[in-house]
């Protein structure tokens, strides 16, 4: 038995899920059933990407007898695919206890969890690929199956904009994965994963090369790498909370699977330069990603960007890895692979977590915008905790799994002194820098994201009415309970990635890495350690002393509690609290090169000074650049070619026989030659 | 809390250093500006040990001003219990006092209708001078005189007849 | 014009009837030409509504005074045409019941959120619709509450600061916390008793207030009083001046965080208004005017004797603190108000006569001051200009103290009281205070008691000013500094 | 910023002794007005009391009841009655006991 056989049931119950869903999911009954087989599968997932984590790569399983593009079913489970498959198992699982509660039965739902359930399976066939056809197959499977996911109201205009603008990317980056793999195959001739690993060497550097870029910007189209990141905050708002939760928390990973897939498997690219343009292009996704999270007040944009940043920050970690592997210090390379897979395990559960709280904030009060929100610590005190949990996490605050894994990556950025050649030092330590900044605002983006919606005076009636009774919790508790074991657990969850790098790499890093006593030592033997489960302990110990102190020595004598002091003013109102927007002012002013904010103030009476009687209307919109100088310009250029060639398509019978004649004469002349 | 108590309380805590916050309840202005020229370099009244603050939080004496408007009146219950104990609340001004403003829909009249005070000083503004001595007289540093004033006019032998 | 019946008062007042339906049409004509100062209700037979228009061009200064009574209790939206007239429009509501015709949403000014207080005329029907405060500013701004207590030493006063977070949207302010119903009060007083209270007003400008109070009655009742008496309430007037522009320029210190220059001003504050107290036994003159004339004699060799050392120290204050960047730097191309909009508002004072507007109450004649009284002007609107004005007019008050002590004409400054006949009238007056053009209307019933008093001081006017300042500016820390240079107070906005 | 600080060196200090020493602008203040019981006859008395503006006088009886708390110092009753009415040239006024600041002027009795 393989972790294989697991993976089996796991698509098993994924298949039975979606068929239940399509057929049953119109009764509540019928709704429970399809998340249990869900849940199920994804508890097989998890166990078998566990396992397969410690099991090292599997021989490659030909399945079915399908030869229709001169390939079968090709599977194989890897240990480097195995943190994926646990993480899409957890997200599963999660999931199934949340959407019972999320989703009302009706048909509309019914073909949501079709759609999702597909989509759990297709994802789970890309991770379990062994060759390149089933790698293609799964995955454009995988596209196909979100794109209907996130159209789950498809008579919404935005949902069908922001579904339209996943696809179309999603297609324009399958074409350069298609072309990454056949350059591949073609040079090497084998179309299994492991084949083409195995006869790599002989490949061209330039070929390499050329395949490792392609797959850079084809799979960062799924990644979000800026500028191909535009489809997220598009489709993000206008899936279920489930579905966005599934997208950022998977989707968007098995992007970041494939950069690693190409980037430290099959073809590893030679030379320096590779590396830098992944670590730059890292870097500045991440910085970007989360100064545009800070000017958005829709809370799952919000998030969608955040995950851009993180994936950004992931991949910097990578593309520092093959640097270092370019320099020749192999242990490096092996370290950063493992911070920057430590980092997707981690995003992976808080980021799905922020997503299904964010889902519960909306049914409870209709809104996702934060500036309609406020003091729902107070309405949903348990969705409150969770979510901080998840703050905490994303924050990168310790003692929780967000600070573990951006801290081992720092510490791999700090080594970049090692790679022998100043200038490549210089721009490592300059991606630190970059990540530093990203660190920086994410902590006050986070501190803005928890505290609008959740502390202060509600904005809203809905949200002063918002309740939880109803609402899902175990889904998100589950993954907060996640999180805090992949902090806590760190020595447990490095040592199991060590055997993954094992097998990626060749190196051990081993009692190097964990000297056995709870402690990690990060990157190099005479550079630093620490360890994450005594940083826990150890911070909630030295939190409890003020609790402790106030205990013992407050006051026996009697102490009088008066309100807070407010300047004698009537009562504070909600308008007098920082909203969202003016919280982020303050970046908004100092970046507005990036931004290019365009302020307006309107009063019914500004020509009439003295009657100035009338609401003040202020707004501040944020340029979206990428969008107004990318990709109109692009999307225009493409509607002038279709226009070109439109008399082409004249609905003449007799023309399009001529084409077919024409198209068929070609290929023999070219089949002559 | 007596007033003798709270007195020998004020004396002991307060003796060296006071903090003050100030509360227009509707003055002209000018108490405001006799205020603020307590700590101008003719009377610097942070070398007797007092001292402003904005915060009544960290008050130890109220200075209020004006004839307590009623629709401030809220206001001046906060302020004052914004501030911690003990505490000195001091009317300023024949305003305060029930001088200019009687007791009608638009003002009470006095301070002392909405707040407990301990120390009045008359004065239409009181100059820098008559509160440096109300202050004085608040933390039991300077002695009351007016108990013994009988203001007429054999105490006041050295002034002429008819002098103004 | 549209105008009946022309009739003057004593002073350079004219007095036109203007019938209700033309009230718009005649508002349409002056408002070009000349400056909106007051607008006010009374409460007789029927509701009558007073525009008082100023004439500012050199040579022809003086007012108009148009009277509309009003049918059916509206009028013609006058802010409509005319935007200085809104603040009145709101009070005319609160005092009176009575809105324009048009039905736009009114402010609150002086009306405390559901507060049954005595009206001058019907109650209003409904609350103020206190539409500043409603802000659909849409998450993007929010509102930074401050006061009604503030910084020690300082009045009460509510600011609600609109901002984005950097930049100031929008600013209104409370001032209901300190409305002491002085219209009201003022009723069935006899201008005597009225003058005590016109001076515990707005304290700053007791004489300012007080002078005009008494030359309403005086001009209500036909009485002319002794030049030496006018001369002695000029001379208070511009010793009031003087300590007021130097409590300005403390003010500015402080709100510049500049501490020696503070205490430099302070000085001479001190010793101005010991000078007060040496030449008219108070340290705010207060008390100085009496109805008719004066109460006291200045202590002119007192004045003689003190004033230039007083005024040297001003002086000294004002020309380090113009010799020292860091302060001018603060002050340059802040709270700038343009021309234009110091002149839709009706601004008065230095704070209009640094925008480039020439508006100075000394100006009328039939007073003690000649044609050679110099008005001080700057045109660049910001704070740097106000403050120069203030230098400029504490010089001129100094030569004017002194013309008055050793006038040629007649005996100098001195005592003097006529007595006010108790007939009725109506009369207007007005005097220059050192915040600007302060405004007195009287109504005299048969007893010689006050039927209907309206104050307007300075401040009751130049706050309007103060939102379009701020909002000129982005930065938070520019606001003390503005409010400084406006030298308001809110009692006098609220009274 | 030297440059005020030299200015303040030459400027010199002109803070008040005050409490410890007597300060001499206390001399030029208002001050509540001080009462010849002589000369302060019934109608007199009356006459001081109308005109008041701040409600500091009341006759009760053969005493003229002054509360200095709400005396203004506005002068009016020195100016209408010299002879009775003189300054006191008080102003260390304040007092924790309000009663304290009210006084009790005998009013001469005239001849029936």
């Amino acid at each position: 038995m393989t972790p294989l056989d697991l993976l089996y049931a796991a698509a098993a119950c994924w298949l039975a899920a979606a068929a239940t869903g399509m057929l049953a999911a119109r009764t509540a009954a019928g709704l429970r059933a399809c998340c249990a087989l869900s849940g199920a599968g994804g508890v097989a997932a998890a166990a078998g990407g566990g396992w397969a984590l410690f099991y090292g790569n599997t021989t490659v399983v030909s399945a079915g007898g399908s030869t229709v593009i001169g390939g079968t079913l090709q599977l194989q489970s890897t240990s480097l695919a195995g943190v994926f498959t646990a993480l899409l198992g957890v997200v599963a699982v999660s999931i199934a206890l949340y959407a019972p509660r999320y989703h009302s039965p009706s048909g509309g739902t019914a073909l949501y969890l079709a759609a999702y359930n597909l989509a759990l399976l297709a994802c789970l066939a890309v991770l379990a690929a062994g060759g390149m056809v089933t790698f293609l197959i799964a995955w454009e499977t995988m596209s196909l199956a979100c794109y209907l996911l996130i159209l789950r109201h498809p008579r919404d205009v935005s949902a069908a904009r922001g579904a339209f603008w996943f696809l179309a990317l999603s297609e324009a980056g399958f074409l350069l994965v298609v072309a990454a793999f056949v350059i591949l195959s073609s040079k090497t001739g084998s179309t299994t994963l492991t084949g083409i690993a195995a006869h790599a060497s002989s490949v061209a550097g330039g070929w390499r090369a050329a395949a490792y870029l392609l797959a850079l910007v084809g799979f960062g189209f799924k990644a979000g790498l800026v500028p191909l990141h535009v489809w997220l905050p598009e489709a993000h708002p206008v899936a279920p909370a489930d579905g966005s939760a599934f997208l950022s928390g998977v989707v968007v990973k098995l992007g970041v699977y494939g950069i690693a897939l190409f980037a430290f498997r099959l073809a590893p690219p030679t030379g320096t330069w590779p590396g830098l343009v992944t670590m730059f292009a890292g870097a500045l996704t991440a910085a970007i990603g989360i100064l545009y999270a800070m000017a958005e007040r829709d809370i799952k944009r919000f998030l969608a960007y955040s995950t851009i940043e993180n994936a950004g920050i992931i991949v910097t970690a990578f593309g520092a890895a093959m640097i270092f592997h370019a320099a020749g210090q192999w242990a490096l390379w092996a370290f950063l692979l493992i911070a920057g897979i430590y980092h997707v395990a981690n995003h992976g559960c808080y980021k799905t977590l922020l997503f299904l709280e964010a889902g519960v904030t909306e049914h409870t009060t209709g809104t996702r915008d934060m500036d309609r929100l406020g003091g729902l610590i107070h309405r949903l005190p348990q969705s409150a905790v969770i979510a901080f949990v998840g703050t905490l996490g994303i924050a990168a605050l310790p003692p929780l799994n967000g600070f573990v894994s951006e801290w081992l990556i720092f510490q791999g950025l700090f080594q970049g002194f090692r790679t022998g050649s100043h200038l490549t030092a210089i721009l490592i330590v300059l991606a630190a820098g970059i990540l530093g900044l990203t660190g920086g605002l994410a902590i006050f983006a986070f501190v803005r994201g928890f505290g609008i919606p959740y502390l202060g005076m509600p904005r809203t009636r809905p949200a002063a009415e918002a309740s939880e009774r109803g609402q899902p919790v175990l889904g998100p508790a589950l993954l907060a309970l996640a999180c805090v074991a992949l902090a806590v657990g760190a020595p447990v969850v490095l040592y199991a990635l060590d055997k993954m790098a094992r097998a990626v790499t060749g190196v051990t890093l081993g009692p190097l890495l964990l000297p056995g006593d709870l402690t990690v030592i990060p990157a190099h033997a005479d550079f630093s350690a620490f360890s994450p489960t005594y940083l826990a302990v150890f911070l909630v110990c030295a939190l409890a002393v003020p609790v402790l102190i106030y205990l013992a020595g407050r006051p026996r004598a009697g102490s009088v509690r008066v309100p807070v002091w407010d300047g004698g003013i009537v009562r504070f109102r909600p308008r007098m609290q920082y909203s969202a927007m003016t919280f982020s002012a303050p970046t908004r002013v100092t970046f507005d090169a990036l931004y290019r904010p365009s302020v307006s103030v309107t009063r019914p009476s500004d020509d009439d000074p003295a009657g100035r009687s009338g609401p003040v209307h202020y707004e501040a919109q944020v340029t979206p650049v990428f969008e107004r100088y990318l990709y109109r310009p692009l999307v225009r250029c493409l509607e002038w070619l279709a226009d070109l060639v439109r008399p082409i398509q004249s609905g003449d019978v007799n023309l399009y026989l001529l084409y077919v004649f024409a198209v068929i004469l070609l290929a023999y002349l070219l089949g002559a030659v | 809390m007596t007033a003798e108590e709270l007195r020998d309380t004020i004396a002991r805590q307060f003796g060296r250093s006071l903090h003050i916050r100030t509360l227009d309840t509707g003055s002209c202005a000018v108490c405001e500006q006799e205020i603020r020229l307590l700590s101008a370099p003719h009377y610097d009244l942070n070398r007797l040990g007092f001292f402003f603050t904005p915060a009544p939080r960290h008050a130890d004496l109220l200075l209020v001003t004006g004839p307590m408007i009623r629709a401030f009146a809220v206001a001046a219950r906060k302020t004052y219990d914004a501030m911690p104990g003990p505490k000195i609340v001091v009317a300023t001004g024949a305003c305060a006092l029930g001088g200019v403003y009687p007791d009608d829909p638009f003002t009470h009249g006095t301070v002392d209708a909405v707040l407990p005070v301990d120390v009045w000083i008359p004065g239409c503004p009181p100059s820098p001078l008559a509160l440096l001595h109300g202050l004085g007289v608040a933390v039991g540093r300077l002695a009351e005189k007016v108990r013994d004033l009988p203001f007429t006019e054999e105490h006041y032998p050295e002034r002429t007849r008819g002098g103004s | 014009m549209t105008a009946v019946e022309p009739k003057t008062v004593p002073g350079e007042v004219t007095m036109f009837q203007v019938a209700s339906p033309h009230l718009e049409a005649v508002v349409r004509d002056l408002a070009p030409a000349l400056r909106l100062a007051d607008m006010f209700a009374s409460d007789g037979d029927a509701t009558t509504l007073r525009l008082v228009w100023a004439n500012d061009t050199a040579g022809q200064a003086g007012y108009v005074i148009t009277e509309t009574p009003l049918e059916n209790g509206v009028y013609a939206s006058v802010s409509d045409i005319a935007p200085a007239a809104f603040v009145e429009e709101c009070e005319i509501y609160e005092q009176f019941g009575i809105r324009p015709a048009t039905g736009k949403s009114l402010n609150r000014v002086m009306l405390p959120p559901h507060a049954d207080l005595p009206t001058l005329g019907h109650k209003p029907q409904a609350e103020p619709e206190e539409a500043h405060a409603q802000h659909t500013v849409g998450g993007q701004a929010f509102e930074f509450p401050f006061g009604p207590v503030r910084q020690v030493g300082v009045e009460s006063l509510y600011y609600g600061l609109v901002t984005s977070g950097e930049e100031v949207v929008d600013l209104y302010l409370f001032t209901w916390h300190k409305h002491r119903g002085l219209e009201w009060r003022l009723q069935g007083k006899t201008p005597e008793q009225a003058l005590f209270l016109a001076e515990r007003t707005e304290g700053l400008s007791a004489v300012a207030l007080g002078w005009a109070l008494a030359a309403a009655a005086e001009a209500a009742t036909g009485t002319w009083v002794p030049e030496a008496a006018e001369r002695t309430r000029a001379v208070a007037l511009e010793l009031e001046r003087l300590y007021n522009h130097a409590a300005a320029m403390a003010a500015l210190c402080q709100s510049t965080g500049l501490t020696v220059g503070q205490s430099a001003a302070e000085i001479a504050l001190e010793r101005l208004l010991r000078l007060n107290a040496r030449a008219f036994g108070h340290r705010y003159l207060f008390g100085v005017v009496a109805a008719g004339g004066v109460s006291r004699a200045p202590d002119a060799d007192g004045i003689r004797k003190i004033l230039p050392g007083a005024y040297g120290e001003f002086k000294r204050a004002s020309e380090a603190l113009l010799g020292t960047n860091s302060f001018l730097d603060r002050l340059e191309a802040t709270g700038v108000l343009t021309t234009g909009q110091a002149k839709d508002l009706g601004l008065v004072g230095p704070v209009a006569r640094a925008s480039g507007l020439a508006t100075d109450a000394r100006r009328v004649p039939g007073g003690p001051y000649g044609d050679e009284t110099a008005i001080a002007a700057a045109t660049a609107g910001d704070v740097l200009a106000r403050f120069t004005v203030m230098l400029a007019e504490a010089a001129e008050s100094v030569r004017l103290i002194g013309d008055f002590l050793d006038s040629e004409t007649g005996s100098g400054a001195g005592a003097g009281i006529a007595e006010l006949p108790r007939t009725s009238g109506t009369g207007l007056g007005w005097a220059e205070s050192p915040r600007g053009e302060a405004l007195a209307w009287v109504e005299l019933g048969r007893d010689g008691r006050i039927t209907r008093a309206r104050l307007r001081p300075a401040s009751a006017r130049n706050w309007r000013g103060f939102d379009d300042a701020c909002r000129s500016q982005n930065v938070f820390t520019d606001i003390p500094i503005i409010e400084a240079s406006f030298w308001l107070t809110v009692a006098g906005m609220a009274r | 910023m030297t440059l005020w600080f030299i200015r303040g060196l030459l400027r010199g200090v002109v803070t008040t002794r005050y409490p410890v020493r007597p300060d001499a602008s206390a001399a030029s203040l208002p001050t509540p007005p001080a009462f010849r019981p002589q000369a302060l006859t019934r109608p007199t008395a009356d006459r001081l009391v109308g005109i008041c503006p701040s409600g500091a006088l009341r006759r009760d009886g053969s005493v003229l009841v002054y509360d200095v708390g709400r005396c203004t110092a506005c002068g009016r009753c020195a100016a209408e009655a010299p002879h009775a009415v003189t300054g006191s040239g008080e102003f260390e006024l304040a007092t924790t006991d309000r009663s304290t600041l009210i006084k009790e002027i005998p009013v001469r009795e005239e001849a029936r």
